[in-house]
């Protein structure tokens, strides 16, 4: 099925500033991207969405000359274009800004934006020259970062305004952002569709990949929706509802709320008291986690909010065992965490705690492993008691088969390497290991970072679920909507300390949304 | 008998490492210059081939084996042992016991001795230097003999003594031979001895580069550095290879131990036209009277190896 | 595009390709010395598997090939790089050697073989665990140490045979023999009981320990729980401290492993052959196990091919070096490197090819669609 | 006596730059390699070819430049066959590192013996075919200033003065390297191509070409430490004798965390070691008496190790090293 749609503002005069006609790529056995036809209007905001796995950056790498289509044409405002390296894109004014950011970690901004564009080769003159350009960019686009700022140290938000500045500096008047605000939090996102909106005012024209209706309902100006590698539908932003397009997506209706009911806790099972972290190496001693004190209580979700990078990370490892804290205490059952008795993650294990960790790809999973192998990461024993114990293979399998049935990861082969499924599915194949543990407590870091809504919905249900099994969990976002979707009650984190905890009722994305900010 | 098949078999050194593998081939190359008769070789890379080799020189038919250099006595023992009806020999070994099996020591000792006088002679500050390869037994021999021969003219001289390093690179590292010399240099040396294989090329370039002087080892390496090398310490090895297949090829071979010193023309010091400029007649004369002290038994030089120490 | 290839293209064809690309290159080299390339190449097959010993000889070489090579990639499981093997096995031998001095004149030979076996172990093991435990305490580099280390193991070498452990009366750096009986069978005398005569060559029982530590390491790496921690580690630390593992242990463990395996390598030098423990004996065999490991991409399996290899190039060389005059040892050494670069670095330098040959083989026999 | 040991102090200063130079050179050519992302072992085997071809051709044709360009041609052409295995073909860096080692070692003494008939060694190089030290003016006008004159003249004329061109060439080749990462576009090319290569890709910047230019590089540096032990330094190629170099080098390039005066630092520390361990065996030392020979051999790799231990944190090596780029994950 392919499906065109006529040029938006009527005219002919205005070429269309990317025009795709059956491109093909193929990886192998996988068709990727099947005879796809895109057509996007110079000056537009233009959205793709998609299920994981859907072709989605297959695409925009071809477009930016990463990959080389297999068959098909590319006009870029009119013109043919071969693509053959991301030198020729650039050349022909497209700029990209990859999910994965593509920084040089080490370097600082300036050397990450003049890579590859330096001018001369004395790099202090390149520096000159790129110091007054960027400064006209930042005034011009509100772009302002420290230029000398080593980009490790940066939070993703500002690395991801180092990746467009770069763009732009090559001249991009085409920007590509793919899934730009998966790892941005609500406020990091405003300010990225700021800047998107001041772009597109300039006469950028702007494609954008995410997995967030919201976002596709508050920026774009056209939609195009993708499935199994091919293009099955376009829209007029104002002509469509999300509930529609999630239909599309997904092939069949979604839920994304009402999925929560009124809890009915019990017991208290952790109690954290003046719980407090310091930076071990740093040389100002920060504090990372001050005088945090709540009590959890079974059957009931707790949801921590905050703007990332205000401590919600390190409490979760604090409670995970992977930290010790400085002070205060954590006490579970009869054992009270402190810093001269600290715990570690193998006896938090044993405790009935299981943990989801914030990023998968470097702590959830091991890339390299099959998806059976990744199953049992830390369950080992389960398998293999002792620390020369037997894993068998057929078990491993077995034991992983029947867990990807039941938390319908895709595509259900236990022999594939973790890191061929998507993000969506490898965010299952997590949880779906943490949750069989049948934890009495249940750590959850950015549950659906990356995800598409139909497993959003999924991973949602799944967690209600425990909840209901009487399973007391944390729920660490940077989503504010899950956080409310999904809480009982909500801590609201802000530079290390909580800002309070919220009832459900009472609270609201405003309110929420001032605390995060620091604002009682 | 003009039926011989004979063999060698050089050491990990190889046959061209410029002093003691390259002796013995030179003594197998005079002889398959005037007898015709080829000689089967082999090279070791490494501790297995030895046995491995000496078999197979057996298997195809050799009738004399010759091995060479100490590390080959406990595959000669072996395979001698097994094949009493060839004959074998070996060079620098002198406590086995069969009945086909020569045996040839050198008395490294009374040479160095010999070098030893001819140094302390030559240095003008009464310092000389030694650099060695490895610090092993046989090093130390050379070693205490040259002290000795030192000690012997200047009794208050100062003998520098060096060993290049721990690993088998240590008789292929020039630049390291240099260095020790240069530091001995540095020290006062005016004449250094080396006793280190390829090493020793850096210790006679590196004297010959500070206007000092070189003693060279086994081989004749006078013609390394005309000028520069005071005279060699010559092993003749090349003699005992010679005579083994003669001997052999003779129907003259005898089993036992041939101890080869001074006295038998073993050891010597070399005296050509390269160094003729730098041996003076005093030299040429303190070196002789030291000689004939030992072919009279008035000195006795010290070997190491009989004690594991040097009195000197 | 990426057109995957069969089982049989991937693990057979193509190595057999790079081979025979590097028998090429070797035999350009000969034909220029004058030789006949095809004398040759028959020379160094029949000189590693038909003369008479020489598949002894082959496999003897083999075995500690097998041991060097299980030896690295056991560490590179972990991402460690261990340099160390040569150290590893030089202390590993000193270790049984000492055992077995200290042993044989008190205890029957069978018991001093089974108590210095393991000290071969354990010796190795702890040349292996220091680095370990630098790098996983100290962040000291791995790779530094265990260069570092080999040195001093040679050192020590060194200064123990040729000074308290020589033998009274011997000039040459090397231990006196152990008694009689404190050695490792030899296949043909096992044979000859049953019967069979077969040429003598070292080959001795190490061979089937070798064969049994490739089982062993597979089982390890691919079967246990700490073969898991150990591949898990050596992929993400993070992922290792969040499954309740200490990165730092499991660095010491797999060294330890890896030292162990290194210090077996002695056994069929010292038990097997000298009897005795002599300087060198080592001769590089540690160095050859990093390309050994890495060309049979650190697998038991390919390690066990891979150490077949450079077995038959040891031995098929060392009679391409008696079998003519012009080619020195020096040259033979040349033909090993070209196969180790070949069939290892440039192992996929014909896979384009053969995949087009491949694929249009299959769209021909499948017909136009 | 203070005097005495002042100047054995100098002068063991003065043999650490001559056993350092090679290790300087060898340690700047793996920088370059990888800090483009490849591992090169082969810097042993490289050196070990430029000294035969340096000290062949200056033999040959008598003349020590010939022979340092040659050196400088073979050692890139073992480059380039590096970067032809683990570059294009994308295969494993350790293994091609070593087969060039391998190979090396061979084929010097097989070519050796073709040409000279000397077992595979050149024939001895006279003054005239090789790099000699040169002495620098003013040594007398140094010596004769009043109070620091003697000393600093020692320094002068022990230390600085007398010392080859290729010396100065090696402490060059340090400020080069350093000028060339850190203030041009090129090192910052190279720098991020070894951390990030997806990042240069992306910026359009062909990661395969960048790694060949930095392995070039490492060959014309490499080549220069061969030319230095064979025709500069020392007067002839003997088999082997590199003896190990490349490897100290490559953990000075390690021990200096991959930065170039770090790593100078570093390979001064070895030579420095070696030269007092030159200096040690045999001398009467203060209180501890004589220091057996065996100890002293070992104490260069000892030190090594506790300063590692002990001072030196962690090091980081360029995050990408090692791993061949492919664009498919
Ligand atoms: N480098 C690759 N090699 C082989 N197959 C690939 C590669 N990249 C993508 N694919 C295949 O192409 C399909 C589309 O992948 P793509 O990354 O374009 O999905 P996506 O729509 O961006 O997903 P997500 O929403 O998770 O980012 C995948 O299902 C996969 O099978
Ligand atoms: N080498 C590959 N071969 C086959 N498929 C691949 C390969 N690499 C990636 N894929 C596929 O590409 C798709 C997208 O992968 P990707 O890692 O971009 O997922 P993702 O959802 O974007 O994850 P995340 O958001 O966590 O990065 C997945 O369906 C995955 O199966
Ligand atoms: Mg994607
Ligand atoms: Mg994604």
């Amino acid at each position: 099925m392919t499906v065109t749609h006529k040029q938006a503002k009527g005219s002919d005069t205005v070429p269309f500033a990317i025009s795709l006609r059956g491109v093909e790529k193929t990886f192998g056995a996988v068709c990727a991207n099947h005879n796809i036809d895109l057509d996007i209007c110079t000056g537009d905001i233009h959205g793709i969405i998609g299920e994981n796995g859907a072709g989605k950056s297959t695409l925009v790498s071809i477009l930016y000359g990463f990959y080389r289509a297999d068959a098909g044409t590319i006009r870029v405002f009119g013109k043919e274009r071969t693509l053959r390296s991301t030198a020729d894109a650039i050349a022909a004014g497209i700029g990209m800004v990859h999910q994965h950011f593509m920084l040089v970690p080490t370097f600082t901004v300036l050397e990450n934006i003049i890579l590859g564009h330096e001018g001369t080769e004395s790099l202090a003159k390149g520096f000159e020259a790129a110091r007054v350009e960027l400064a006209q960019l930042a005034a011009r686009y509100g772009l302002d970062v420290d230029l000398d700022a080593v980009i490790e140290d940066f939070p993703v938000g500002l690395q991801q305004r180092v990746e467009i500045l770069k763009a732009l500096y090559r001249g991009a008047n085409i920007l590509i952002l793919d899934e730009p605000t998966g790892v941005l939090t609500p406020q990091e996102t405003d300010q990225l569709f700021d800047i998107l909106r001041a772009l597109k005012e300039q006469g950028v024209t702007i494609l954008l990949i995410t997995h967030k209706l919201r976002e596709i309902m508050a920026i774009t100006d056209h939609v195009s929706v993708m499935r199994g590698g091919e293009m099955v539908a376009h829209k007029r932003r104002s002509d469509t509802t999300p509930e529609e397009l999630a239909e599309i997506m997904v092939g069949r209706p979604v839920r994304t709320d009402g999925i929560w009911h009124p809890p009915s806790p019990a017991q208290v099972v952790l109690r954290a008291d003046n719980l407090g972290l310091n930076a071990e190496i740093s040389a100002d001693s920060s504090v990372l986690v001050s005088e945090i004190s709540f009590a959890l209580k079974a059957g009931e979700i707790l949801g921590v909010a905050g703007v990332s990078g205000n401590g919600q990370s390190e409490l979760l490892e604090l409670l995970a065992g992977i930290r010790a804290p400085s002070s205060g205490s954590i006490q579970i059952g009869e054992r009270h965490i402190t810093a001269e008795m600290p715990s570690s993650p193998s006896e938090i294990k044993s405790l009935s705690i299981a943990h989801v960790p914030e990023d998968r790809h470097l702590t959830g999973l091991i890339l390299s492993f099959s998806a059976a192998e990744s199953m049992v990461l830390g369950y080992e024993e389960k398998i293999a008691g002792g620390m020369a114990g037997w894993l068998d293979r057929e078990q491993l399998g077995e034991h992983c088969a029947s867990l990807m049935r039941d938390f319908d990861v895709r595509p259900p082969d236990p022999s594939l390497k973790s890191s061929l499924f998507s993000g969506g599915n490898q965010q299952k194949i997590v949880l779906a290991r943490e949750m069989s543990a049948a934890p009495s407590i249940l750590l959850v870091g950015q549950a659906t970072r990356g995800v598409d809504i139909g497993a959003i919905e999924f991973i949602h249900k799944q967690l209600i679920a425990m909840r209901d099994k009487g399973c007391a969990i944390i729920l660490v976002s940077v989503e504010l909507d899950e956080i409310l979707t999904l809480s009982d009650r909500i801590m609201v984190m802000n530079n290390g300390s909580s800002m309070g905890i919220v009832e459900r009722k009472e609270a609201d994305a405003r309110s929420i949304g001032l605390l995060m900010a620091g604002v009682r | 008998a003009n039926d011989i098949k004979p063999a060698v078999i050089f050491d990990m050194g190889g046959k061209f490492d410029k002093s003691f593998n390259e002796g013995v081939w030179e003594g197998v190359k005079k002889f398959t210059e005037e007898t015709g008769i080829e000689v089967m070789e082999f090279e070791v890379t490494n501790e297995t081939q030895r046995e491995q080799a000496m078999r197979r020189m057996v298997e195809r038919g050799a009738t004399i084996v010759l091995g060479v250099g100490f590390a080959q006595a406990d595959a000669i023992s072996k395979v001698s042992a097994e094949n009493p009806d060839t004959l074998f020999s070996i060079i620098d070994v002198g406590w086995l016991d069969a009945p086909n099996l020569r045996q040839y020591v050198f008395k490294e000792h009374e040479g160095s001795y010999l070098v030893g006088v001819a140094a302390a002679h030559a240095s003008q500050t009464n310092k000389v230097g030694f650099v060695g390869g490895m610090d092993i037994p046989l090093i130390r021999k050379f070693a205490c003999g040259y002290v000795g021969g030192v000690k012997s003219v200047t009794a208050s001289a100062d003998v520098f003594q060096n060993m290049t390093g721990p690993t088998p690179s240590a008789w292929n590292d020039p630049a390291k031979g240099a260095e020790l010399t240069r530091s001995q240099i540095d020290r006062g040396a005016d004449v250094v001895y080396h006793a280190a294989g390829g090493t020793g090329l850096g210790v006679i370039q590196a004297a010959a580069d500070s206007g000092k002087l070189a003693i060279g080892v086994d081989s004749n390496q006078n013609g390394l550095a005309p000028g520069s090398v005071l005279t060699s310490m010559l092993k003749r090895v090349d003699v005992a290879a010679y005579e083994t297949f003669m001997d052999a090829k003779n129907g003259n071979f005898s089993s036992g131990v041939t101890v080869l010193g001074v006295a038998e023309g073993g050891v010597d010091w070399a005296l050509d036209d390269n160094n003729a400029s730098l041996v003076t007649d005093k030299i040429k004369s303190a070196v002789e009277a030291a000689r004939s002290d030992i072919l009279s038994g008035k000195v006795v030089v010290h070997n190491y190896e009989s004690d594991s120490s040097c009195p000197y | 595009m990426e057109q995957k290839l069969p089982r049989w293209i991937d693990i057979g064809l193509l190595p057999l390709i790079n081979i025979l690309a590097a028998f090429f290159v070797a035999g350009i080299i000969i034909a220029v010395i004058g030789e006949n390339p095809f004398a040759a190449l028959s020379v160094l097959v029949k000189g590693a598997f038909i003369y008479k010993g020489a598949l002894g000889y082959t496999l003897f070489y083999a075995t500690n090939f097998i041991f060097t090579g299980l030896a690295v990639a056991v560490a590179f499981h972990a991402s460690l790089f261990n340099i160390g093997g040569e150290g590893q096995a030089m202390v590993g031998g000193l270790g049984l050697g000492l055992v077995a001095l200290m042993l044989d004149p008190l205890l029957p030979p069978l018991l001093v073989v089974f108590i210095a076996l393991p000290a071969a172990v354990v010796f190795g093991a702890f040349w292996g665990v220091i680095p370990g435990w630098l790098q996983a305490k100290r962040g000291s580099h791995i790779v530094i140490t265990t260069i570092m280390f080999n040195f001093i193991a040679a050192s020590l070498m060194v200064w123990l045979l040729a000074g308290m452990l020589m033998a009274p009366g011997q000039m040459s750096p090397e231990t006196r023999s152990f008694a009689d009986g404190v050695a490792l069978a030899h296949f043909h005398t096992l044979l000859s009981y049953g019967g069979i005569s077969v040429a003598k060559s070292p080959l001795n029982l190490s061979f089937v320990i070798a064969l049994i530590a490739c089982v062993a390491v597979w089982v390890l790496i691919w079967r246990t729980r700490l073969g898991y921690v150990i591949r898990a580690t050596g992929q993400s630390e993070q992922a290792v401290i969040y499954a309740g593992h200490s990165p730092a242990k499991i660095i010491i463990i797999t060294m330890a492993i890896s030292g162990g395996l290194a210090g077996l390598m002695a056994l069929n030098e010292i038990l097997g052959v000298q009897q005795r423990v002599i300087l060198n004996f080592t001769s590089g065999y540690g160095f050859t196990g990093i390309a050994v490991a890495l060309m049979g991409r650190n697998h038991p399996i390919g390690i066990l091919l891979a150490s077949l290899l450079f077995g038959a190039l040891y031995q098929g060389g060392a009679e391409l070096d008696f079998e003519f005059q012009t080619i020195t040892r020096e040259m033979v050494l040349m033909i090993q490197g070209l196969i180790i670069l070949f069939s290892g670095a440039l192992a996929y330098m014909f896979n384009p090819l053969v995949t087009r040959v491949f694929s249009s083989f299959i769209s021909a026999s499948k017909g136009p669609e | 006596m203070m005097a005495e040991l002042w100047l054995q102090f100098v002068l063991a200063l003065d043999a650490t730059i001559r056993m350092s130079t090679p290790l300087i050179f060898c340690a700047m050519a793996g920088i370059f390699s990888e800090r483009s992302g490849i591992i090169d072992i082969s810097l042993e085997g490289k050196m070990l070819l430029s000294a035969f071809a340096a000290a062949s051709l200056a033999a040959l044709t008598g003349s020590a430049m010939i022979g340092l360009v040659g050196a400088i041609i073979i050692s890139v052409l073992f480059s380039l066959l590096h970067g032809f295995a683990c570059i294009t073909h994308k295969g494993n860096q350790v293994v091609s590192g070593l087969a060039i080692n391998i190979l090396a070692s061979g084929l010097t003494v097989t070519i050796g013996f073709a040409i000279f008939s000397q077992g595979g060694q050149t024939p001895f190089l006279g003054r005239e075919q090789r790099f000699m030290p040169l002495e620098l003016p003013f040594i007398e006008v140094i010596e004769s200033l009043p109070i620091i004159g003697p000393s600093l003249g020692v320094i002068y004329s022990e230390v600085i003065s007398g010392h080859n061109i290729l010396v100065w060439l090696a402490f060059l080749a340090v400020i080069v390297t350093g000028y060339v990462l850190f203030r041009t576009t090129f090192g910052l090319r190279l720098r991020a191509v070894g951390e990030k290569p997806e990042a240069v890709d992306t910026a359009g910047v062909s990661v395969s070409w960048m790694r060949y230019k930095a392995v070039i590089i490492a060959g014309i540096l490499c080549g220069m430490a061969g030319a230095y032990l064979s025709v500069a330094h020392g007067g002839g190629f003997v088999r082997e004798m590199t003896a190990g170099k490349g490897y100290i080098a490559l953990a000075a390039m390690i021990f200096g965390n991959w930065r170039p005066v770090p790593v100078l630092l570093a390979c001064l520390m070895f030579g420095f070691l070696e030269a007092i361990a030159a200096r040690l065996q045999g001398v009467d030392l203060p209180v501890i008496g004589q220091v057996s020979t065996d100890l002293i051999l070992v104490l260069p790799y000892v030190l090594t190790v506790i300063l590692l231990a002990g001072f030196v944190g962690k090091a980081v090596p360029p995050r990408a090293i090692g791993v061949p780029y492919a664009k498919e994950r």
